[in-house]
Order: structure tokens, then sequence, then C-alpha cells
């Protein structure tokens, strides 16, 4: 066992795990945060922190974790490498692992163009992968980067992100290696809606054998209407939305009912794909709604393990 | 109207006349522009991609007799002491400028370079492969099967070849539509399409191609593609500008050699000569100036193949000889009037120069900086105004002119 | 009758003067106030040169050459156009509008044409008002 | 080269607020390659300024200079005679020569009148693009020729990441994906292989965040007996 969280038990037992996220708040306050976790208690074995998404400014992530901590619930610290450097992104991971968090999502981090603060200077001292042999050698070395010992060497069950949707296709399996080799324990998908180009990568995966070597966790997205599904497919780069979802949701009397359906209709068919561990759910701006899909799917309940 | 001091006189740059031409090409037209070159006393190099002349029975005549006269004169093609024959070539570029040119080239795998008076391009550049299923048959093959009462089927559609230049002559156009008009008298039941890009109907080609669209032969104009699949064998779509995306089922289709463009202004390219955005070269006013381009010197017989009657091909070379005779009987060729100049000094060798001029005339010497052709400069000044280190000017438009007139002008009309 | 307005006209020996000659020869009285300067192309005239005009207190400069793709040297008018949108945006950052600079493509038998671009150029001339430099030099 | 871009016409106005004798310079190399700080642009600027001056009345007095290269003391020090009495100097060379210029002549505000922006290359006339972001440490050797320190928004050195899209970078489609370019060129040169190791993070010191940098070619730096022997020119 690597940190022992909730989220590697149940991943090394062989059960089927459910992530969600959260979104933390534009505010100072921490409520907001408590009454999402109170909606959200019991409906998923980890909960991801997103860490100022599309470059907005938003509640630390590591913040979020200590109050659903609190609450009972296991955090996922999303840790991006576009705000901090190499310097401040080992100093967090040992205030976090201070605090109890043991789950850490390594992530590139949007471009700065895309948020609300575009004049700001990024930073990308290091990227996801170099983040991941970072963050393994604090943990299994008990060393910063440059070697100096660490007095009691931080547990983390280290997560990545990966995009089947992206291009070249050929090499994301490649990169699905190298994360592996930089020492990713878990991974999280974009959300899945071209499910045959999924499936032709989850085959490259197995043929690589990289399924037994990390946990992939395939990512879905409940659609609140087609205006939605539109946006999706045209305006988030990397991201392929089928015309036949779009149709649907188009015609659908009731969008967000069909929105619920498709997604339960994804998660059941993803069950039955060799080397998918589990399923990721990203209800962005309608967290309220994971219980409900995490129940219809047949996941629940998600005692601690 | 500007200070007479800021007129300079013109300084004069003399080229002497290289007096042999290079003709490029195997047709009918290359061999008759070397016929009548030779005739007036000048060498001539003739460069073919093949190895022997065309032959003749490829072209309709119009009677035996012209037939005939065109025979004995190509019999004296080879005997001529004059003309220097090369065969298997393929040309690599043309340099230098009117009377003075160097033609690099290769002559079945030895490279050779020939000095040159005057270049002209004679030899089509080979026809554009397009499959149009098995009914196809050239527009002198159809003249035959008029004349010989064959049946015709009840679908025709006449394809008109792009020619090489964008000024093809008047006949190339009207043959095919005298043919379709003799078609439609004999029987009015043949459905005909006549597919175009534009007609060439001047003065009395005009009354041909009114009757025939009284007669009711259907004119098309763009582009068109070909599919035979088992739902829908033998399906030509036309999509007219006008009549929008039009679907027939040609039995018969009338084709001419539809040049392929594509090499075309390859090879125009290495003639340096500019080409239309479909890939024709682009040649000024052919009653005037027959075969001249906008490169001087440099001459283009636009032969239509074996579409058009042989005796218009002769004509049209005879008319290029003595084009280009007027040119090399000059000894020197004087430029220079109102050419742009280089001041090395300024020059920081930044290519806009190279890579705006319309004619290439500039390009970068052994100094490093730029250097202008003036036998190639035809004074447009536009490289004048872009350089951005104002280290070309022209003469007799030099920027002290233009302020001083631009000054005085906007004093206004009575100032 | 309102006070001449300064206007120049750059034209190009093929597709400019042309039009120019025939408007004249046709009669059709364009207004005294243009000053026509004849270029070999209008590739050569340069955005100093027009920007020295108004300068010197023109009310507006327009350049004519030949159509689009039919130019003598090929693409001297594409260059000129290139300059007067330039011209434009100065004018326009200083305040001075940039309408007072145009371009007109003109074959050289449009004698109408060019008596038309005249009367455009005066007409926003008389919009306009006057080049305030026009009335101290 | 280096690239840069005039500052709108406005913004140099407003610089200029304030001055009255002002001289223009320019530079013949790279700025007047790409078009933004040659003796053409000085004539063009120059003359705007005047026709700014005399239309709102600022009495300016704008002369012009051109300079083989404003990064050389030689070559700035050409200027002084024209600098005579002047009250400013606005540069559209690139930042360097608006340094130099200040260097020399401390009594005279140097003004930059360009955005100097970066090292790059015509992928057309007309169009710069960068190509290089002077980071001291070259990689190109393991991503087949094209830079991801400046061609990637991102600046990583381990592949593209979850936004590259139909050969593009998530920022937009102006943007070609550096990583798309790179994985295709190293597939054409049959080296895909590099693309398998993991680069560890870079060493940034002999960049621009290791602080100003300096380049000492010894061979050329002059000894104290040779700066006796040669004495003040």
């Amino acid at each position: 066992m690597k940190a022992d969280s909730n989220l590697e038990r149940i991943l090394t037992s062989g059960k089927f795990a459910v992530t969600a996220e959260i979104g933390p708040p534009r505010s100072a306050s921490a409520d907001l945060v408590r009454k999402k976790a109170e909606e959200m208690k019991g409906s998923a074995d980890a909960f991801n922190l997103t860490d100022n998404q599309t470059a907005m400014s938003r509640m630390s992530s590591i913040a979020c974790a200590v109050v659903l901590m609190q609450q009972g619930l296991e955090p996922v610290v999303q840790m991006t490498c576009r705000d901090r450097n190499r310097i401040a992104m080992q100093s967090d991971v040992l205030g976090a692992s201070a605090l109890g968090v043991l789950d850490i999502l390594c992530l590139s981090g949007d471009h700065q163009s895309f948020g609300n603060m575009k004049e700001a200077k990024n930073v990308y001292d290091v990227d996801s992968i170099q983040e991941l042999m970072i963050l393994r050698k604090m943990r299994d070395e008990g060393k910063l980067w440059n070697g100096d010992e660490l007095d009691v060497a931080p547990k983390l069950f280290l997560g990545a992100a990966a995009n089947p949707f992206a291009d070249p296709f050929e090499f994301r399996v490649t990169r699905l290696g190298k994360k592996a080799a930089a020492g990713a324990d878990f991974v999280q998908t974009q959300s899945i809606y071209d499910m045959e180009r999924f499936e032709k990568w989850m085959g490259l995966v197995r043929a690589r054998g990289l399924h037994e070597r990390v946990h992939i966790l395939a990512g879905v997205m409940p659609l609140k209407s087609h205006k939605v599904a539109l946006y999706m497919k045209n305006k988030v780069s990397g991201m392929i939305v089928p015309d036949a979802i779009v149709e649907r949701m188009r015609n659908a009397k009731d969008p967000k009912e069909e929105g619920v359906l498709i997604c339960v209709e994804q998660i059941d068919h993803l069950k039955s794909i060799e080397g998918v561990h589990g399923v990721h759910i990203m209800a962005v701006n309608w967290e309220e709604i994971v219980p409900r899909i995490v129940s219809e799917a047949g996941l629940t309940p998600r005692n601690r393990y | 109207m500007s200070p007479v001091p800021l007129r300079s006189p013109e300084s004069l740059v003399k080229t002497e006349v290289v007096k042999r031409a290079v003709v490029l090409g195997d047709g009918l037209g290359a061999s008759i522009i070397s016929l009548e070159l030779a005739d007036q006393g000048f060498d001539v190099d003739r460069l073919m991609p093949g190895n022997e002349p065309m032959d003749l029975a490829l072209y309709a005549f119009p009677s035996e007799l012209s037939r005939n006269v065109a025979l004995v004169k190509m019999k004296s093609l080879s005997s001529t002491p004059r003309i220097r024959l090369h065969r298997d070539c393929t040309v690599s570029s043309v340099a230098g400028s009117a009377g003075d040119f160097e033609v690099s080239f290769t002559e079945a795998k030895s490279k050779g370079i020939i000095k040159g008076g005057a270049v002209v391009l004679a030899q089509d550049p080979g026809l554009a492969a397009v499959d149009l299923g098995p009914t196809v048959v050239s527009n002198s093959e159809m003249r035959r099967m008029i004349e010989g009462d064959e049946t015709i089927p009840r679908v025709v559609v006449f394809i008109e070849g792009s020619g090489m230049t964008t000024a093809c002559p008047a006949q190339g156009s009207t043959a095919f539509i005298e043919n379709a008009l003799e078609i439609k008298r004999k029987r009015t039941d043949i459905q005909i399409y006549v597919l175009t890009k534009d007609i060439h109907a001047p003065g009395a080609f005009e009354r041909t191609y009114q009757a025939a669209q009284a007669s009711g032969i259907v004119f098309f104009r763009g582009d068109f593609s070909y599919r035979s699949s088992q739902d829908e064998p033998n399906c030509m779509i036309i999509r007219d500008p006008v009549a929008g995306e039009v679907k027939i089922r040609p039995e018969l289709i009338v084709r001419d050699e539809a040049f392929d463009l594509g090499s075309n202004s390859n090879l125009a390219r290495k003639l340096g000569l500019s080409v239309d955005r479909e890939g024709r070269i682009l040649s000024i006013n052919t009653r005037l100036h027959p075969g001249e381009t906008i490169r001087e010197g440099v001459f283009v017989c636009h032969g239509l193949g074996a579409s058009i009657l042989a005796s218009d091909n002769i004509s049209e070379a005879c008319a290029i000889a003595s084009s280009i005779s007027e040119l090399l009987s000059k000894d020197f060729l004087e430029h220079g009037a109102e050419v742009a100049f280089v001041d090395k000094e300024k020059c920081s060798a930044c290519l806009a120069c190279v890579r705006i001029c319309p004619y290439d005339a500039p390009f970068i010497g052994e100094k490093g900086k730029a250097e202008i052709r003036i036998a190639s400069c035809q004074g447009c000044g536009i490289c004048v105004s872009l350089c951005p280190s104002k280290a070309i000017d022209q003469s007799n438009w030099t920027d002290a002119k233009m302020s001083a007139e631009s000054e005085i002008a906007s004093k206004g009309a009575s100032g | 009758m309102s006070q001449t307005k300064r206007i120049i006209a750059y034209c190009c020996e093929h597709g400019g003067m042309g039009a120019a000659e025939r408007a004249a020869k046709e009669q059709s009285q364009f207004a005294s106030d243009v000053v026509i300067i004849s270029v070999e192309c209008l590739g050569r005239v340069d955005l100093l040169h027009l920007l020295q005009a108004f300068r010197e207190g023109a009310d507006a400069v327009f350049v004519a050459g030949c159509l689009e793709k039919n130019c003598h040297h090929l693409y001297g008018n594409v260059e000129a156009r290139k300059k007067v949108d330039q011209a434009k945006r100065v004018l326009d950052s200083l305040g001075l509008g940039g309408d007072r600079a145009e371009m007109f493509n003109l074959a050289s038998n449009q004698g109408l044409e060019f008596k038309q671009s005249v009367d455009i150029m005066i007409g926003r001339v008389e919009r306009l008002g006057p080049n305030p430099l026009g009335a101290k030099k | 080269m280096i690239i840069g871009e005039q500052k709108p016409l406005k913004e140099i106005c407003d610089i200029l607020e304030g001055h009255h004798r002002i001289l223009v310079a320019g530079c013949r190399s790279c700025v007047a390659i790409c078009l933004a700080g040659g003796e053409k642009e000085v004539g063009i600027l120059s003359e705007s300024l005047r026709l700014h001056s005399d239309l709102a009345g600022k009495g300016w007095e704008i002369d012009e200079v051109t300079v083989e290269r404003q990064c050389e003391n030689e070559w700035v020090r050409e200027i002084a005679p024209k600098i005579e009495g002047k009250d400013a100097v606005l540069s559209i060379a690139c930042g360097v020569g608006a340094q130099t210029i200040q260097a020399m002549y401390p009594k005279v505000r140097s003004l930059p009148g360009l955005n100097t922006s970066n090292m790059g290359a015509p992928i057309e006339p007309g169009i710069f693009m960068e190509r290089c972001g002077g980071c001291g440490d070259c990689v190109l050797h393991l991503t087949g020729g094209i830079c991801p320190i400046v061609r990637c928004a991102k600046s990583l050195l381990n592949g593209p990441c979850g936004g590259s899209q139909n050969g593009k970078c998530e920022i937009g489609k102006e943007t070609p994906c550096a990583w798309e370019e790179i994985y295709q060129s190293l597939k054409e040169l049959g080296r895909l292989d590099l693309l398998e190791a993991n680069i560890p993070p870079k060493d940034w010191t002999p960049s621009r965040s290791g602080g100003p940098r300096k380049i000492v070619r010894p061979e050329a730096v002059m000894s104290e007996t040779e700066r006796q022997l040669r004495g003040e020119r």
C-alpha cells in the first residue's frame, strides 16, 4: 500500500471505484464546501478538488480538502504546473500530507489564456510527468528533488489525467506509459462520449499491459442541455462529442433527464470494458446530480472500505 | 511638371543580341518557327522532348494541297544546316534577359547550356489524365465521323480543352461548335451539350455561335465531374454558375486534349513566366504582339495540338517567327530608361525586393547585397516603395522628385 | 462657389491615366481642383508621399490604377491598395479622417468612372471639411 | 532574427508628450528586415509625427537618422551630430538599441517606439513566427528540431497535453501544437523512440529566470597590457 487511502484500498481490492469532482467556490467562506460535501457524502469513494480550473482563481484545492476531511469525505487534491514552480509544489505536498491528504492528481493545467486573468505570467517550471517524478521521489526515497532528506516522507497515492480524444492518437498510449513510468498509480480520463475511440485506446493500453500497472478510471460528464453539448463539442479543445449524442440532447423533451440517462448508459457500458477499474464523474456546475447517477448506475452504497 | 533639376538623364545599358533562337517543342508550331527563322538567316537550336518531330498525320489539314506543302517543308527540316536538333531534352532554367539568354537543359542525361537571343516555348505540357469512360473521341475524329456519315448516339457532350495560354485562339472553340451544329442539322433529335470555360467567338465566329444556340445546343460553363457506379452508371454532374447542378447521361463525349495545367505552370516557372489562377500562361494581346509574354524575348506558341486546323497552327507560328526575327535583327537592345538601382551601403539584404518583383529582376549579388538586372527591370517601382531600408531608388522617379511633386500638387490646382 | 479643394490623384500610366484622359476627352468637366500626378505603376507610390501631401495641406489624395488581376505589372495595384489602407489607418488615428485617402480600380477606357471617383472625393472633402493644415500653407 | 512591431501611433504620441526636439532613430539590421524600424519606417513615422504635431499645434521638430546596427557603440556614436540640441530620441530599433543610445547619451531621454517581441523567422513574407526563446540549454536534438520551450504554450517537455487537437494548440486555432509537429518530425526521421523516455525537470539557470546573462569570448577580451599599449581611442 502506497498511502492506504480509501480510493487505493478499493482499487487494489478490485472493486469498481467511483470518484467525483467538486469545484471549489470563488469565496472565502467554507460553508458552500460543507454544503456540497453534505449533499455528496456517500456517493463516491473520493472527490477531486479542481485547482483553479480553466485558470480562474478559486479557493485553494488543499484548503477545500481539509473541509472535506472534516465532513468524513476523502479528497483528491489536484495540483497543476501552471501556478507553482517545483519549490512551491514540494512545499504544498508536504503541507497537504501533514493535513492528512493522501491522493494527489498531477496535471499540466489549463493555459491562463482560458481564464479571467489572461495577463498573468504562467510558470510551467515542470510538466505533469515531471511533477509525478518529483512527488514519487518524495514518497519512495523520502527526498526533495535535489536530494535533501525529509524527516518524514509523505504518503501519497499519485494520480494523473489521460485524454484518448486528443491528437496524435497513436501517441496517447505512449504518453500513458510515460506517466506510469514516472510514478502514476491511477489515471482519470477526459470525459468520454466517443465510446468507439475510447475502446480502441483501451485495446492499445491492454496490449502494452498498462491496465495492470496503473488503475484507469473512465471519465464521464452528464450533459445539462443541448447548448452545453454544442459547447463541449466545438469550444473545448481535445474533446470529441459525436453528433449522435448532440442530436439526442437536441431532440430530448427534458434535456437534463436525457443527460442523466446517457451518463448512466455510458457507465454501464464502461463497466464491461476490461481494464477499466472505475469511473470518474465530472458534473461541472451540476454536482448535486452525482448521487442520483451513482445510484441509477447501481454503484451505491459507497461505504468506506 | 516637377522641377527640372530633379529629372536625371536616363542611363542606358546596351545588350548585344545573340543571333540565335532556342525553340522548345516537337510539334508542328515548333517546326514551322524553326524553318521560318532559319530561312531568315538565324541559327536555331531546337530542344525536343521526344526523338522525332510529331508526325503530320496527327493534324487535320483543310485540304490535301496544304498537307502536301507542309510535308515538303517538313522534309527540309533535318537538312537545313542552321537548325541544330537536340533530342530527348528537358529544360531546367532560362537565365538572362532579352537578346542574351542562357538556356540550361539536359539532353539524354548530359547537361548543356545554350546562349540565345530569343526563347520560344512551343511544347505543350502533356495531357491531363481524365477518365471519362470508354466513349471518348477527339474533335477531329468527330469530324471524320460526321463526314463518314457514321451513326451518332442520342446524347453527345463536347468538352472544350483548356489551352496553354490565356489567349487561346478563337478557331479552337469554334471548331467545336461547327461540329456540334453539323450534327444538329443532320438529326435534330440528338441532344447536344457543350461544356466550356469561355467561348472565344469574335467577329465572324459569332454567327456560328448564335446559330448553335438557336438550334437548341445547350451550353454550360464551370466544372464537371464524371462517375459511373452500379446504381448510377455513366453519370456526369455539371456545376454551372447559372443552371446550378445538372446531371446528364452522355453516350458520346467529344473531348480535346485538355492540357495538364499543373505541369504547364511548372514549365512556365522555369521560363520565368507568370500564370493565371488556373495555370495558363499570361500572354499579351495575340493580335498586336503574337506569341509575346510579359518577359521580353520569351515567346509562347500556344499550340492547341490537333484540335484546330493545321493551317491555323502554321499561320500563328509564322506570325511568332516574324516577331522573333524583328528582335533578333537588332544588333543591340537598349534597356534602362526608368529602372531601379540599389545603394549597396544601405541594403540590409532582407530579400523583400527579390520576393516581390513580378519580373525577378533583383537578386543578391556576390557582395551579399541586392542588385537589379537592368535588362529585366520594367520600371514598375514596386520594389522601390517596399524596400525597408530605402536602399532602392528609381532613375526618373526618384523619391526626391516624387516628394517635390506631391508638395507642389498639394498647393491645389490654382497654386 | 465653395473654396477650391486641393485633391491629388496619382494615376498609373495604364489604367489611371487612360481613364483620366478619357474623362477629359469626354469633356465631363470634372472639377478643376484635381491635380494629377502620373507614375509608371501605382506600386511606386509610397505611404510617405501620401502623408507628405496631407502635411502640405492636401484635402484628399486618391490613387487610380488598373483593375484587380488586370495590372500591367501584375500586382502593382494590389501593393498600392495596401499603402492606401496604411494611410487610412494613420489619418484615422490622427483624427484627419481615413476617408481622405482612397483607391479606385479603373480600366483605361472608364472615363465616366474616373469622373465619379473625383466626385466621390469632392463629396468626402465637403463632408470632412478642408484639411486644417491647408489654411496655413 | 530579432522581431519587433511598432507601437501604435497614438501611444508613441503620448510617450513623446512634453518633448519638442525629437530624433527618430532607425536600424538597418533585424528590425529593417521585419519591416518595423528600417529607414523607410523612420521616414513614415517621422512624417506621421510631423502631421500630428502640425494638427495638434505641438511645434515638434522631428529629425531622422538610421544606423547600421543600434546595438554597437561605434555606430550609435555616429548619431552624435544629430543628437545635438535634441531633448529626446525615439528609437524604433529593438530594445537593445534604445538602451545603447541611453547609455551613450545620458542627458537625452531615449524612448522606445517599438515593442521588441521574439527571435523568429518569416514563415512567408510579412508573417513572422517565434522560433527560439533563448533558454540557454537547447533540447532540439530531443524534439526533432522543433523547440517546445517557446512553440508550446506550456513549454512541456514530455509530449502534447490533453488540449492538442487537429494539430492545433488548445489556446487557439492560430497556434499550431508544437508537440504535434515534433511527433510528425520524429516520425519522419524514424526516431519516435526519443518520445518514449521521460525528460526530467529542466535546469532553468541558463535561461532568463537565472538572472541577466553574460556571454564571454575570452579570446576576444583585451588583456590589461593590450589595453595599455593600445591606449584610449
